[in-house]
């Protein structure tokens, strides 16, 4: 079924490599670098908000 | 009116927080498969075009990235025009979380774009209408995200920004075709892209890899959603109840 | 005449006021009341019609006035903190293009008088960006003395006034109540309306 | 209806005539932008005769967006729209009599300076005729829609440039037919279609853009 | 002295990262911009090409000219300008940082993004890399002759289109040399002479203005 | 100290005062009124050397303060009527960086403290732009705690303020006075400075 002879052959995409590799690992990069941009915000965001929350309930006990 | 209070109760941020955070593993999990099986086609099964050589496999990202940014410009619109006519809260926030992610689909679009045009056409980039009206969609983004940022009340900001992309999307249209007839008036078009007779296995792929976008998309959206109601809602006890939930 | 149900003010993600209601009806005045940023502004606004409450509802004449719409405006004579007179234009000018604007019938004759009245004769033809400051809240000020429509919102309107101008004023106030006008006002200063009932709403 | 609009415009424009500056500097500033290009480009004529539609209408999209930030803002600040948002007639109304002001100051200017410079880019006298009518025909529409995000914009921090962000690609049609007819010109294909389309183009948005732009005025003053 | 310079830079850019929007929108008006010309020129890449330094320019500089209205405008706003004219050491330190900091918020993101629009230009390596380096040198001349005209119009009304008359006239020489160096290394002369050039007028400039501008500001705050 | 002499200020082409003289010592407070429009901003804005006037003359430590500039202003605090904060930062952070723009020392903990004075202990780490008119203010002058440079000129210092803040002020006006320092104040509000010699001065 697999249509490539050798991994170099498919490293190599027929001479297209650079392109090809090019738009997949950068695809790769921002759909792995999104969702942790994202969690890493919700986190921070939770934790400011527990801050300040706190901060609240101690300022008008 | 029962309809409507339930239309009202399931966009209410705090039904649509928990529900967003249990759907979120399974469009994650969706996006994984539907990409692994749409690269397997795609990169180990799907044969050479005879035209344009292997360089032709950025189509499993380019068309993918290009037609979620499309559709995504849509769908914001769509949860503008609902927020605009039925005043919810969740469709601002929906609008909001989407833009990034949509705007990083035309990104990727135009950059798959410029790395497949270099091989085929010699250029990293022609002034051709597809082309040019994918970059004006990234700067509708881009202008969209600025505006909704400048303003601090963030019910303003949905607001405009709403207004914003109704405009926009009755633009896009004009903005694609004026550039097309532009484009096609002074010469014969340089670009032809070539509609060959796509192998199925290239076509499943390329639907299979849309489909992993689509989840993927729909998956970060969720996240940031659920980031951008905790921020708005910080006054309400569910989100009270919810951070102290969270403590524990 | 004007009611309001239960209102909830929400300003960014702050909760200013919650199930605020209160009934104004001919000849009298609703004096608001409140420390800074309570929100008296806010529900001015949301009286005349610019922000939407985030809840609850305002009846003029027994109408919402979100359905009402250009009925309701066309009682309305609201006088925010900014003067809403045009620097490069004279105050005789900026009287006449602001009684056109609203779509009202003001001659130049009765805009002179009015102009007389609070103390600018012989500054009709000066451009405004040479008046004091005072001078400019009495151009302002002026509007409100050929101004017969029934609902008065003021905010602040004693503002960078001197004594005489505010003694001016709270006649002019009393004048309309006694008409049977309604007027809903705030004010940090102390000033006594002669004429009418007067209601306060106090926010906190 | 008609009057209100007439006492809009009316009183812009008398507000215009009194700073004067306005007027004209809308105008200097297309004619320099105008100027710099064969500064940075160099001075061969072929290369400037087919330049110049292209350059006129960037200049005069950049000199009708540099006015736009005030068109709005100076009666936001002293709280005449606020007046003119509770005056008992529709928001719209006055918008449109803004947004003829506006052109009548902004971009009828250019369109009478145009052929001037058409003339140091040595275009012939058919393309001179077609660039004043397609400037004519198209800065209404870059007027009306510049409106809606001089709306959107009104207030907010860094105005200018966000305002340039969000309506210069709204811009595109305006630019690419306007320059198209003066190109279709020069090159004889005769430019009537471009106009007709511009044409089209400014009805629809100034039956449109008054509303919207009003519906975000709305939205800056709650 | 240094101290004062830097603690302004770090406050300057503390704001702009607070506000995200000032940095990105400079940079996206200058993209927009340079990506308009095409639309309204055609899609010939041979032409393109030609114009490619000149457009640029002209863009990079309309991009720093529209982000300057704010250079003092908030400061003035809020009452920070007072202060800073109040403070013990001389106002031209304090304009100084201003200038840096705007540079660093508006002219080197475009030094940065201009390889990549010169891409879609279809320019040759050595000419990337000369623009580059000629945005690089020019960009700072003009955001201090830029603060002079920030300053001059500070709380002037129409102070946008005022500021475009004052300042584009004196941007023309780094307009001429910086797209001269292009020009020059595309057509093989080499750009070494003008890139020179606009170092020594970026130096010049940065000498003197922020004491001019100080000089202005005082005006202004009368 | 502080000294004026036969002072003129012309604004456009109208004469607001002329002739105009006092003497400040350590200790002593000047107290500036009149009605709006009458001069009171203009004359604080030459006295801290930013509007130089028409003629006259104005001295401390008995040199000009247009010959001594940069030490005059090292001995100078302003408190205009914009309160000189950038929205986009917190309070601490406004604090610390306007100290530090004005070549001054500030530890983070003494500028804690003064925000804790002021009343805005748990907003330190708020964008200024969520805080109230009055808190607003209130950041301003969270400056002046641990303000120990000679000359304070405050022009309505109390504008905007509700009570409790009013009493804090003039205490911190008292104690400034109360250590040898000299003020110069304008205000429509009617306070009582507790300690230190109030010169009026009226302006008409
Ligand atoms: C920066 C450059 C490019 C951009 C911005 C771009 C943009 C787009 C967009 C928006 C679409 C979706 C439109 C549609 O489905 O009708 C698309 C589809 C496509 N693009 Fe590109 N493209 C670029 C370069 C290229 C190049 C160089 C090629 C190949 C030589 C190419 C081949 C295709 C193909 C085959 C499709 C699918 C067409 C279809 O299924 O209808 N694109 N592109
Ligand atoms: N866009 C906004 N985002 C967040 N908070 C806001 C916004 N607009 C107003 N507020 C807050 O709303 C509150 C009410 O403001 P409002 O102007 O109604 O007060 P006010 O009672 O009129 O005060 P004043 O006596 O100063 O006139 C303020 O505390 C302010 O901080
Ligand atoms: N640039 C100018 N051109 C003409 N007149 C001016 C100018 N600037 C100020 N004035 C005039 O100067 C006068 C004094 O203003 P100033 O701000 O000093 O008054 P003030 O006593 O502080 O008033 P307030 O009580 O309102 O604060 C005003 O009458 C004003 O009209
Ligand atoms: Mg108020
Ligand atoms: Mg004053």
């Amino acid at each position: 079924m697999i249509y490539w002879n050798s991994f170099a052959d498919f490293i190599h995409m027929g001479g297209y490599g650079l392109y090809v590799w090019g738009s997949f690992g950068v695809n790769v990069l921002i759909m792995a670098i999104e969702p942790i941009v994202v969690t890493r915000n919700q986190k921070a965001t939770k934790a400011r908000l527990k801050r300040q929350i706190r901060a609240e309930s101690r300022s008008t006990e | 009116m029962t309809d409507r209070f339930n239309l009202y109760k399931y966009a209410a941020p705090a039904t649509f927080y928990p529900l967003a955070g249990k759907l979120i593993p399974w469009f994650a999990a969706a996006s994984v498969i539907f990409g692994l099986a749409g690269l397997y086609l795609g990169m180990l099964v799907a044969p050479t075009d005879f035209q344009q050589g292997e360089g032709y496999r950025i189509i499993f990202i380019h068309v993918p990235a290009s037609w979620m940014s499309m559709f995504i410009y849509l769908v914001m619109a769509f949860w503008a025009a609902i927020g605009l006519a039925f005043n919810t809260r969740l469709s601002g926030m929906m609008a909001q979380a989407l833009a990034p992610t949509g705007a990083l689909m035309a990104f990727l679009s135009l950059w798959t774009g410029a790395l497949w045009g270099k091989p085929m056409w010699g250029a990293w980039w022609v002034w051709d209408a597809r082309l040019t009206s994918e970059l004006i969609l990234l700067f509708l983004y881009i202008g969209y995200m600025a505006l909704t940022a400048a303003i601090d009340d963030p019910r303003r900001a949905d607001k405009a920004g709403g207004l914003l992309l109704l405009v926009g999307v009755v633009n896009v249209p004009i903005i694609y075709f004026s550039v097309k007839w532009w484009n096609t008036l002074h010469q014969g078009s340089t670009v032809n892209l070539t509609k060959s007779s796509m192998a199925t296995t290239m076509l499943y792929g390329m639907l299979l890899m849309a489909l992993c976008f689509w989840m993927y998309s729909i998956a970060v959206a969720f996240m940031r959603v659920r980031t951008i109601m905790l921020e708005r809602e910080r006054h309400t006890d569910w989100v009270k109840a919810e951070l102290e939930g969270d403590a524990r | 005449m004007l009611e309001a149900d239960n209102l909830e003010c929400v300003r960014g993600e702050r909760r200013l006021f919650a199930g605020l209601g209160f009934k104004l009806e001919a000849g009298e005045l609703l004096y608001l009341q409140g420390r800074n940023g309570a929100g008296k502004t806010s529900l001015l606004r949301m009286i005349i019609g610019l922000l939407p409450p985030e809840a609850g509802e305002i009846r003029w004449k027994g109408q919402s006035i979100r359905s009402s719409g250009e009925e309701f405006r066309a009682d309305l004579c609201y006088l925010g903190h900014l003067n809403a007179i045009k620097e490069e234009l004279t105050p005789l000018e900026n009287l006449l293009a602001s009684a056109h604007l609203a779509d009202e019938m003001l001659s130049e004759d009765d805009a002179l008088d009015a102009l007389e009245q609070v103390g600018l004769a012989g500054r009709e033809d000066l451009a405004c960006k040479y008046l004091s400051q005072g001078q400019k809240r009495r151009v302002a000020l002026a509007r409100l003395v050929k101004e017969r429509r029934p609902l008065w919102v003021l905010d602040e309107p004693f503002v960078a006034l001197d004594v005489a101008a505010v003694d001016w004023l709270t006649s002019i106030i009393s004048g309309h109540l006694q008409r049977g006008g309604l007027a809903v006002m705030t004010t940090h200063q102390l000033v006594g309306i002669a004429a009418g009932t007067v209601r306060e709403l106090k926010l906190s | 209806m008609l009057k209100i609009i007439l006492a809009v415009v009316g009183r812009d424009l008398k507000l215009a005539m009194r700073r004067q500056a306005d007027i004209v500097s809308a105008l200097f500033f297309f004619v320099i932008v105008v100027s710099l290009f064969p500064l940075g480009i160099g001075p061969e004529a072929d290369l400037l005769r087919k330049l110049a539609p292209g350059v006129l209408w960037v200049a005069a999209l950049l000199a009708t967006m540099l006015s736009l930030p005030r068109l709005f803002a100076d009666d936001h600040r002293d709280g005449t729209l606020e007046q003119l948002a509770l005056a008992p007639h529709p928001l719209g109304l006055v918008v449109t009599g803004k947004v003829i002001a506006h052109w009548l100051v902004s971009g009828l200017p250019l369109a009478l300076i145009a052929p001037v410079l058409g003339i140091q880019f040595d275009l012939s006298n058919d393309a001179l005729l077609v660039l004043t009518g397609a400037i004519l025909l198209g800065t209404p529409a870059l007027s009306s829609i510049g409106a809606i995000g001089a709306a959107l914009t009104l207030g907010l921090r860094g105005g200018g440039v966000l305002l340039s962000l969000l309506v210069l690609p709204l811009y595109i049609p305006v630019l690419i037919f306007g320059a198209g007819a003066v190109d279709a010109t020069v090159s004889g294909l005769g430019g009537e279609g471009h106009l007709s389309l511009l044409a089209a183009m400014t009805l629809a948005s100034l039956g449109f853009a008054p509303w919207a732009s009003a519906a975000a005025l709305k939205i800056a003053l709650e």
